[in-house]
């Protein structure tokens, strides 16, 4: 039982799989999603499962060089920046319409 | 290790810094600002004119010197020495962001130097990032009305978006590759056709780079942007900008030739579905920014044309057209910049006689909008036609046809520019007085766009050496 | 074919003098109207006597290319700059030298933003010379989209009657004839194996079957709509009408054999397979274009209207030339084209000065012409006698060359064609008659004539057209030179 | 080249002297009356000269003289410039040289004081031109070029008064319609080029004589040629123009619309006798034609009131006459004389017949003859006197020309075995002499009384004439009249010389007396009638077919051949190919053309759509757009 959870924890599918769903539901969020933050949190999300496949190909495939750790850092650090520059104009967004919806902001078109 | 190897990137980095402590004063001295960031950028376009034929590797192979980064490096230099130069009013800016308005120009240059030269997928991503995050901020930088945090919202979620599906698929590519270096996924390219995921991670990875060049389907940002941030935001993003990433996708499309047709195919489809959508839509817009950016929509659709060739005579023109394109777009942001002095958006009527109220300018404009139109004597007729040749070489007539065909359409509304500019009557408008750097500018621009069109050899053969290098 | 360099570099001094003067230009101010004028008639002056020289110094027992310049230019693409002259450009650079200079002596009197009109003339000159004398399709198309764009802005701001929507209609529907000619040009430059531009070279390669069929096809309606081809002519009586004199003079003497040159010069001359297949359609679409257009030009009550549809068919009668695919044929298409090109520049040219005076062009409104400007009405009758195919004007020769060879490729469309002379007549004199017989309107009345000066380049335009027409062996044995060894080709 | 033949040289020069007056007085002189005069007549003067002398030294010529050199040479089609000098041409030459001479000389006097005089001997210059071209021509081709010129030339002269509305229409008309005849002789010239390799006038002769043209050739080409023949000697159905083509002045309608150009027609198919001969289908057409051509007009004529009306109609009854004479001549393997003979005595008293219509106009101004005789027509004792002998020579009274030359067409008629064509010349011949002596008797016998407000046939021109004289006649006008009436009485006499001359031999005919006395008899029944309609004390001044008025309508109608035509112009033309051409032009082609430019930009604002303004479709649509293309390379591989 142990061994066959681990058999299923140490298979590289799995964390394709889940890498996978969550690129799906980030994927979604950003789709469905109207709240800016919302939207935000879900890049994030994408961004997260991109990491997990790096670890998760590090890990399982090409262990040698830390290559994927290395990103998956950098993804981290880059993602927090994408964050703070998000939030601030978010919060830009917000003192000009007083909302965080994106739906409102639909001045541009054609 | 040789300093001159990174020479410009140091340059940038050092200019940036300056930026930066300028930027932390208390008071800000406007004229000062700009004359330090000008002339800094003068001397990154000497530097990066000097390192034009620096050869190297840097940081574990991570990071090529070759001509074809350097050729992009020195186009983005001059880029950046352009933008400023027309930055000296920067009307819808407010005045305490100015230092960081030049400083995120220079970092965004910088990231996209770094960019040009990267060989290595998590070197690439950061600096793309770099270069797309400077961006993010200086488009909503423009005071007045809504549409810039807008425009800023939209570009930074459609990027952040397309960076997130870039990384994801390049996660699949070290996945199938186990490595992230260019030069050693090259080779293993040619097997991952047979797996799926190879094929997602290098369309998703292409994502990113898409969306920087404003291609089908990722070219939503561009109008907005191009409308909703200050002109000479817009500027940077339709010349420098565009040059770097086309750089780009040329090295990372390479990736795709051992995949054969059905992947050219697809960008085949895309080429034709920029171009289309752009020329078309391009037609009813009044503003005038919107208008080139769908105009640069079709443009990607051109370059595209170049670059699915993967082969050596399509990157030569895909290159040659990417630095012309700098030119052209510039020479008509050059006016843009001079007509809208006090920064607001030009419609296109708003150009009634500019034939009246600047000679000069109208001369610019007319070229520009013809190089833009592949009008000859032009650099834009020479670098669409060398486009054309190399894509009907690699056998391609019906993507020719149709681009051929688009030519056509986009001519109507680069006429209509003309038509208001040339034709019309300037009503109460004044007369435009320009500055002795400024008429210059323009006769620079001007002879450059008819000069290299008529003499493109020297680029031409530039371009081959460039190209060998990354094929 | 043999090639002859050139001691002198002559031709691109005749395709350099106005860009030159076109910079010259460029420094001057708008005030200084004389000397703009001065400087253009200089540049076209130096343009015209260049290319005199080189049809009368061109050798016809040498034969071949002579005056020939070459430079390699883009080796990667396979580009070069070459020029020459050879039996069938040398009377359309002759054309052009003569319509140019008397172009600009005919627009003389032009006062408003006179600097950027010769600015833009010049420019469009130095395409249509380009074309004429290049032999490099990159350059070929380069000076041809040269020669065809900036007949937009001519149009646009000094032209008249519904301008707007003719300078854009003319330049689209020429622009979108060569997006038809690109792809035509590279498919040959793809598939000749050799990646070069040069004609001459590519014309040794023999082309597949199919790519000479596609691209013949492509370039015959993409240069077809330049030249006029029936259905693909509207754009030209309306560009004609709205365009001032001189640009109409230029685009209907001159633009629209640029069209039917490059027909011959590169669609033919390089998918000869091509033309065969496709040489029954050029006959019916041009014999069509004889007949429709002087059918629709005796509906039409503006000068310039009947003019542009007599252009119509005119051309039609350069089509059906190049159809034959015959010696005579296409010695008489060429001479038609010199021909044409010099009668309608000289209707353009009347029409010009009788519209500068009375602001019309209704047949109607005009009448007595010849009574009140005598001069100006004899310009206009004698052109539109050679547009009657009157014998002793260059024009009899070339439809006489044309119908004949027409008659034996073709027999009914040749006799369609032939059929069509008599509705010319009526057509031209039908204009004749109302515009410069019967009693003159009073309105009119007090208008001066023609003043020596300004009649000299109608007089010149007449000369030429007399000239070639009684002493038609000067023209003919000159295009022969080259028409026999490009037949054998074919 | 060697030592250039003299005769060359001279009729080159006369071409190049007549074609450099054109030009010296269209570009320097028109304005100088004086001048324009000068040069005009010196040139004229030096063509007689020259066609007399090369009359005379050649006339004892064996075989014709060809002089050729290259004009043009394309590949299949070579134009020579050159000359066939052989009695045909050479008698032609002398006729044209010498009548296109009286008339320059003529029309000092007639054309004084208009304002346009420099300008009308610019256009005589330029007939002469290509008449003398035409006639002593080589090659087919370049007798096609004369031809041509020579048609231009009549429209500038009839439309010389260009203010007049009917003087510029009927230029027109008369252009257009032999332009309508011109089409097949220029099809044929092709037909002939393309399939017989030459157009040299002797070589298709010979080849005619050697029967060496198939027969699918020879008939096309010899009808399509009779087409232009039909336009130029104004034959039925075609004649319409020349009637109209009385509007130009008085000495052209005598030089160019009776003696010359109209002949020039009749003259080709003189030339190309050989060849049309060995057609008799051709042949029969022709005859067919001619003489439906020569009632048509011999009855209009009856009705007209216009004296130049008239001459006109009979001109045209004359050349059907000629064209029936060497119709009839190459059916039956006879010559060509009869017919040429007639043309040579027509051109004299044809011409002389014009010239006194044109001093009774020039006196009276008016065209109608009943306004003239009532103003005292018959006190210009010069003109009366001259034109009752060219009458008499044109009903064909012995001893006057035409009785010579009539006899000899209604010789050739007689020999065809049906001899319903004969009585149709004679009927022909009756008609004429009765409507030519209509004009005569009321001219010699006026009645004011009758002379009501319907004739109101317009003055020819109003202006132009400063100086009036009063009474006489210019000696300038008078010589030319009597000179030309010296010719009808002495030419009757010329038989024999002549067709010696033309034919080399004489070929004698015992004299038919009862074609003779029925010929002679047909002309004094013709002027009997007329005597007894128009002359007698007590004529009513009725013709006699006004018994019949339907018939009568039917004339002064001219057999709705007009109106036949103005409704093909204005129906069929103008209204069914133009406006459907047009309407074709506009709404179809044109508007094929911007339905796609409206298109194109219609899908632009179409394709906007796509780009909402909501951030996420955007994104939604470039995830799909994604996807899609990611399963296209799935699927794909």
């Amino acid at each position: 039982m142990e061994s066959a959870r681990m058999l299923v924890f140490n298979q590289l599918e799995t964390y394709l799989y889940l890498a996978l769903m969550l690129f799906a539901i980030g994927l979604y969020g950003v789709l469905a999603r109207r709240n800016l933050i919302a939207v935000l949190i879900s890049v994030e999300l994408i961004l997260n499962a991109a990491s997990i496949n790096f670890m998760a190909f590090n890990r399982f495939l090409a262990p040698t060089p830390a290559v994927g750790q290395v990103i998956t850092l950098f993804i981290m650090a880059v993602a927090a920046a994408e964050a703070a520059i998000a939030l601030s104009i978010i919060v830009a967004v917000y003192r000009k319409l007083r909302s965080v919806n994106i739906e409102q902001a639909t001045e541009l078109r054609g | 290790m040789n300093m001159m190897l990174f020479g410009p990137e140091l340059y940038f980095l050092g200019m940036a810094l300056v930026l930066f402590f300028l930027s932390l004063q208390r008071r800000v001295r406007v004229e000062q600002t700009y004359y330090v960031a000008l002339w800094l950028s003068v001397g990154g376009v000497v530097l990066a004119g000097w390192c034009l034929f620096q050869e190297g590797e840097l940081f574990f192979k991570a990071y090529k010197v070759d001509l074809f980064s350097q050729i992009f490096k020195a186009a983005l230099a001059v880029g950046l020495f352009l933008v400023l130069m027309i930055s000296r009013n920067l009307a819808h800016v407010e005045e305490r962001c100015h230092p960081e308005f030049y400083l995120f120009l220079t970092t965004c240059t910088l990231g996209m130097m770094m960019l040009v030269s990267s060989v290595e997928l998590l070197t690439i991503y950061v600096s793309l990032e770099l270069s797309s995050y400077s961006l993010y901020i200086l488009v909503p930088l423009r005071r007045g009305d809504d549409i810039d945090t807008e425009a800023g919202i939209k570009y930074l979620f459609i990027g952040a978006v397309s960076s997130g599906f870039m990384l994801f698929g390049l996660s699949y590519i070290f996945g199938a590759t186990h490595t992230t270096y260019l030069a050693e996924i090259m080779p293993k390219m040619g097997q991952l056709i047979q797996n799926p995921i190879g094929v997602v991670g290098l369309l998703l990875a292409l994502a990113g780079f898409f969306f920087k060049v404003s291609v089908f389907p990722f070219h939503f940002w561009a109008p907005d942007v191009y409308q909703g941030a200050a002109n000479q935001v817009t500027t940077f993003i339709a010349t420098a900008s565009k040059a770097a990433a086309v750089a780009m996708l040329l090295r990372f499309a390479a990736l795709g030739a051992s995949f054969g047709y059905s992947f050219a195919e697809a960008l085949v489809v895309l080429s034709i579905a920029s171009m289309t959508l752009g020329n078309l839509v391009a037609i009813i817009q009044k503003d005038f920014k919107r208008m080139l950016a769908y105009s640069s929509i079709a443009h990607a659709g051109y370059i595209l044309m170049g670059v699915l060739t993967m082969k050596e005579a399509g990157y030569i023109s895909a290159i040659y057209y990417a630095l012309a394109y700098l030119f052209m777009n510039f020479s008509v942001f050059l006016v843009i910049h001079e007509v809208a002095s006090d920064g607001r958006d030009l419609k296109i009527p708003e150009l009634a006689g500019l034939w009246y109220r600047s000679p000069l300018l109208t001369m610019t404009l007319i070229l520009g909008i013809f190089a833009l139109a592949g009008v000859p004597p032009s650099i834009g007729f020479t670098g669409k036609l060398l486009l054309f040749t190399s894509a009907m070489s690699s056998g391609y007539f019906w993507l020719v046809l149709i681009g051929a065909v688009n030519g056509t359409i986009s001519l109507y509304f680069y006429l209509r520019v003309v038509y208001h500019a040339y034709f019309l009557e300037p009503g109460p408008r004044p007369k435009i007085h320009l500055s002795w750097p400024s008429r210059l500018l323009n006769y620079g621009v001007c002879g450059i766009i008819i000069g290299f069109g008529v003499f493109p050899d020297r680029i031409v053969e530039l371009a081959k050496v460039a190209a060998r290098l990354v094929l | 074919m043999t090639e002859h360099l050139a001691s002198f570099p002559v031709l691109s001094c005749m395709l350099l003098a106005p860009p030159l003067g076109l910079f010259v230009l460029l420094f001057l101010k708008e005030e200084q109207q004389f000397l703009i004028r001065v400087v253009s008639l200089v540049a076209a002056g130096i343009s015209f006597a260049l290319s005199i020289y080189t049809f009368a110094a061109y050798d016809q027992k040498l034969g071949g290319l002579q005056f020939v310049e070459k430079y390699e230019w883009v080796k990667t693409f396979g580009i070069t700059y070459f020029v020459g002259v050879e039996g069938m450009n040398a009377p359309l650079l002759l054309l052009t030298g003569i319509v140019i200079f008397t172009g600009v002596l005919t627009m003389w009197e032009l006062q408003d933003r006179v600097k950027e009109y010769f600015i833009f003339q010049l420019a469009l000159v130095t395409g249509v010379f380009g074309v004429f004398m290049s032999y490099d399709m990159f350059f070929f198309f380069l000076f041809y989209e040269i020669a065809v764009v900036p007949m937009y802005i001519l149009i646009l701001i000094w032209g008249s009657t519904r301008k707007i929507y003719a300078a854009m209609k003319l330049t689209l529907y020429l622009m979108a004839g060569s997006g038809l000619i690109i792809p035509g040009i590279l498919l040959l430059y793809a598939s000749s194996g050799i990646f070069t531009f040069d004609m001459v070279r590519l014309h040794a390669v023999q082309f597949a079957p199919w790519v000479q069929k596609l691209t013949f096809v492509m370039m015959y309606l993409g240069f077809g709509v330049l030249a006029g081809v029936w259905p693909f002519h509207t754009w030209s009586p309306v560009g004609h009408v709205a365009a001032p004199t001189a640009v109409s003079m230029l685009h209907a003497g001159v633009l629209m054999k640029l069209g039917s040159f490059a027909i011959l010069r590169v669609a033919m001359y390089l998918c000869p397979q091509g033309f065969q297949y496709w040489a029954q359609l050029m006959g019916l679409l041009a014999a069509t274009g004889i007949v429709y257009g002087v059918f629709v030009g005796l509906a039409q009550t503006d000068l310039k209207y009947v003019i542009g549809y007599s252009s119509v068919s005119h051309m039609g009668i350069v089509g059906l030339g190049l159809a034959t695919g015959t010696v005579d044929g296409l010695n008489g298409a060429v001479f038609q084209m010199f021909a044409h090109g010099v009668m309608t520049a000289l209707f353009f040219s009347a029409v010009g000065f009788i519209y500068d005076r009375t602001h019309t062009r209704d047949i109607h409104e005009l009448g007595g012409f010849s009574k009140i400007m005598p001069v100006a009405s004899a310009f206009f009758i004698t052109a539109a006698l050679c547009g009657a195919g009157v014998p002793g004007m260059a024009s009899f020769w070339a439809e006489l060359l044309v119908l004949v060879a027409a008659v034996k490729v073709f027999t009914v469309r040749g006799l369609f064609a032939i059929a069509a002379l008599v509705i010319g007549a009526l057509f031209a004199l039908r204009v004749v008659q109302n515009t410069f017989f019967n009693e003159p309107n009073p309105k009119f009345i007090h208008y001066e004539d023609v003043s020596p000066f300004l009649g000299l380049p109608r007089m010149i335009l007449i000369g030429f057209m007399i000239f070639f027409g009684i002493f038609p062996q000067v023209m003919v044995g000159l295009i022969k030179t080259s028409i026999i060894p490009f037949i054998q080709g074919l | 080249m060697g030592s250039v033949n003299p005769f060359f040289l001279g009729c080159t020069l006369s071409l190049v002297l007549s074609l450099s007056a054109f030009g010296l007085i269209m570009i320097f002189t028109w304005r100088r009356p004086k001048l324009s005069l000068a040069i005009s007549l010196t040139v004229s003067t030096i063509c007689l000269i020259i066609a007399w002398l090369t009359f005379i030294k050649l006339s004892a010529l064996k075989e014709p003289l060809i002089l050729s050199v290259d004009w043009m040479m394309s590949d299949q089609i070579r134009v020579p410039f050159g000359f066939l000098l052989d009695p045909t041409s050479l008698l032609m030459f002398v006729i044209v040289a010498t009548i296109s001479w009286l008339i320059q000389l003529y029309s000092i006097g007639y054309m004084a004081g208009d304002s346009g005089f420099g300008r009308y001997y610019a256009f005589l210059s330029l007939f002469a031109l290509s008449m003398l071209g035409l006639v002593i021509s080589s090659g087919l081709l370049q007798l096609y070029i004369c031809w041509e010129l020579v048609g231009l030339s009549s429209y500038l002269l009839i439309g010389f008064w260009y203010e007049k509305f009917s003087a510029s229409e009927a230029g027109k008309k008369a252009f257009v319609v032999t332009r309508f005849g011109d089409i097949g002789f220029f099809m044929g010239l092709a037909f002939l080029v393309l399939n017989f390799g030459t157009l040299d006038i002797h070589s298709i002769n010979s080849a005619a004589m050697s029967k060496a043209f198939p027969a699918w050739l020879l008939t096309p080409a010899a009808l399509l040629i009779f087409c232009g023949i039909m336009g130029k000697s104004a034959q039925f159905p075609i004649h319409v123009w020349l009637p109209d083509a009385m509007e130009g002045p008085t000495p052209v309608s005598a030089l160019l619309h009776s003696a010359t150009m109209v002949a020039a027609g009749m003259y080709l198919l003189t030339r190309l006798f050989p060849f049309f001969s060995c057609s008799p289908t051709a042949m029969t057409v022709i005859l067919t034609i001619c003489t439906i051509t020569l009632l048509l007009s011999s009855t209009i004529g009856m009705v007209a009131t216009d004296i130049k009306q008239v001459w006109a109609y009979s001109t045209i009854s004359q050349l059907g006459f000629m064209g029936m004479g060497l119709a009839a001549a190459g059916l039956t393997g006879g010559y060509l004389f009869a017919g040429f003979y007639h043309l040579t005595t027509h051109a004299g008293f044809k011409a002389l017949l014009f010239l006194c219509a044109g001093v009774f106009i020039h006196h009276f101004h008016t065209n109608d003859f009943f306004v003239m005789s009532a103003k005292g027509g018959r006190r210009l004792l010069i003109p009366m006197v001259t034109v009752t002998i060219g009458a008499l020579a044109l009903a064909g009274i012995f001893p006057f020309s035409g009785f010579f030359s009539k006899e000899a067409i209604l010789a050739e008629l007689w020999n065809l075995p049906n001899k319903m064509w004969l009585g149709l010349g004679l009927l022909g011949a009756f008609l004429t002499a009765y409507y030519t002596f209509r004009v005569i008797f009321v001219l010699l016998f006026p009645r004011p009384q009758a002379v009501g407000g319907g004739h109101g046939v317009e003055e020819e021109h109003g202006h132009g004439h400063g100086q009036e004289e009063e009474h006489g006649v210019p000696w300038v006008m008078a010589v030319p009249l009597i000179i030309l009436a010296g010719f009808t009485c002495v030419l009757g006499f010329l038989q024999a010389p002549i067709q010696k001359f033309l034919l080399g031999e004489v070929h004698h005919h015992a004299p038919n007396y009862v074609l003779l006395v029925s010929a002679v008899g047909c002309a004094l029944g013709g002027i009997g009638m007329a005597w007894l309609d128009w002359g007698a004390k007590g004529a009513k001044w009725e013709g006699f077919i006004r018994k019949v008025p339907v018939v009568e309508n039917f004339f002064i109608q001219k057999w709705y051949m007009d109106h036949f035509w103005r409704w093909f112009l204005n129906t069929v033309i103008y209204g069914l190919f133009s406006r459907t051409f047009t309407y074709n032009d506009r709404r179809v082609v044109d508007g094929g053309v911007d339905a796609v430019a409206f298109g194109t930009i219609g899908s632009g604002r179409l394709l906007s759509f796509i780009q909402t303004a909501f951030l996420q479709l955007n994104l939604l649509f470039m995830v799909l757009v994604l996807g899609g293309i990611g399963i296209y390379l799935l699927m794909g591989r």
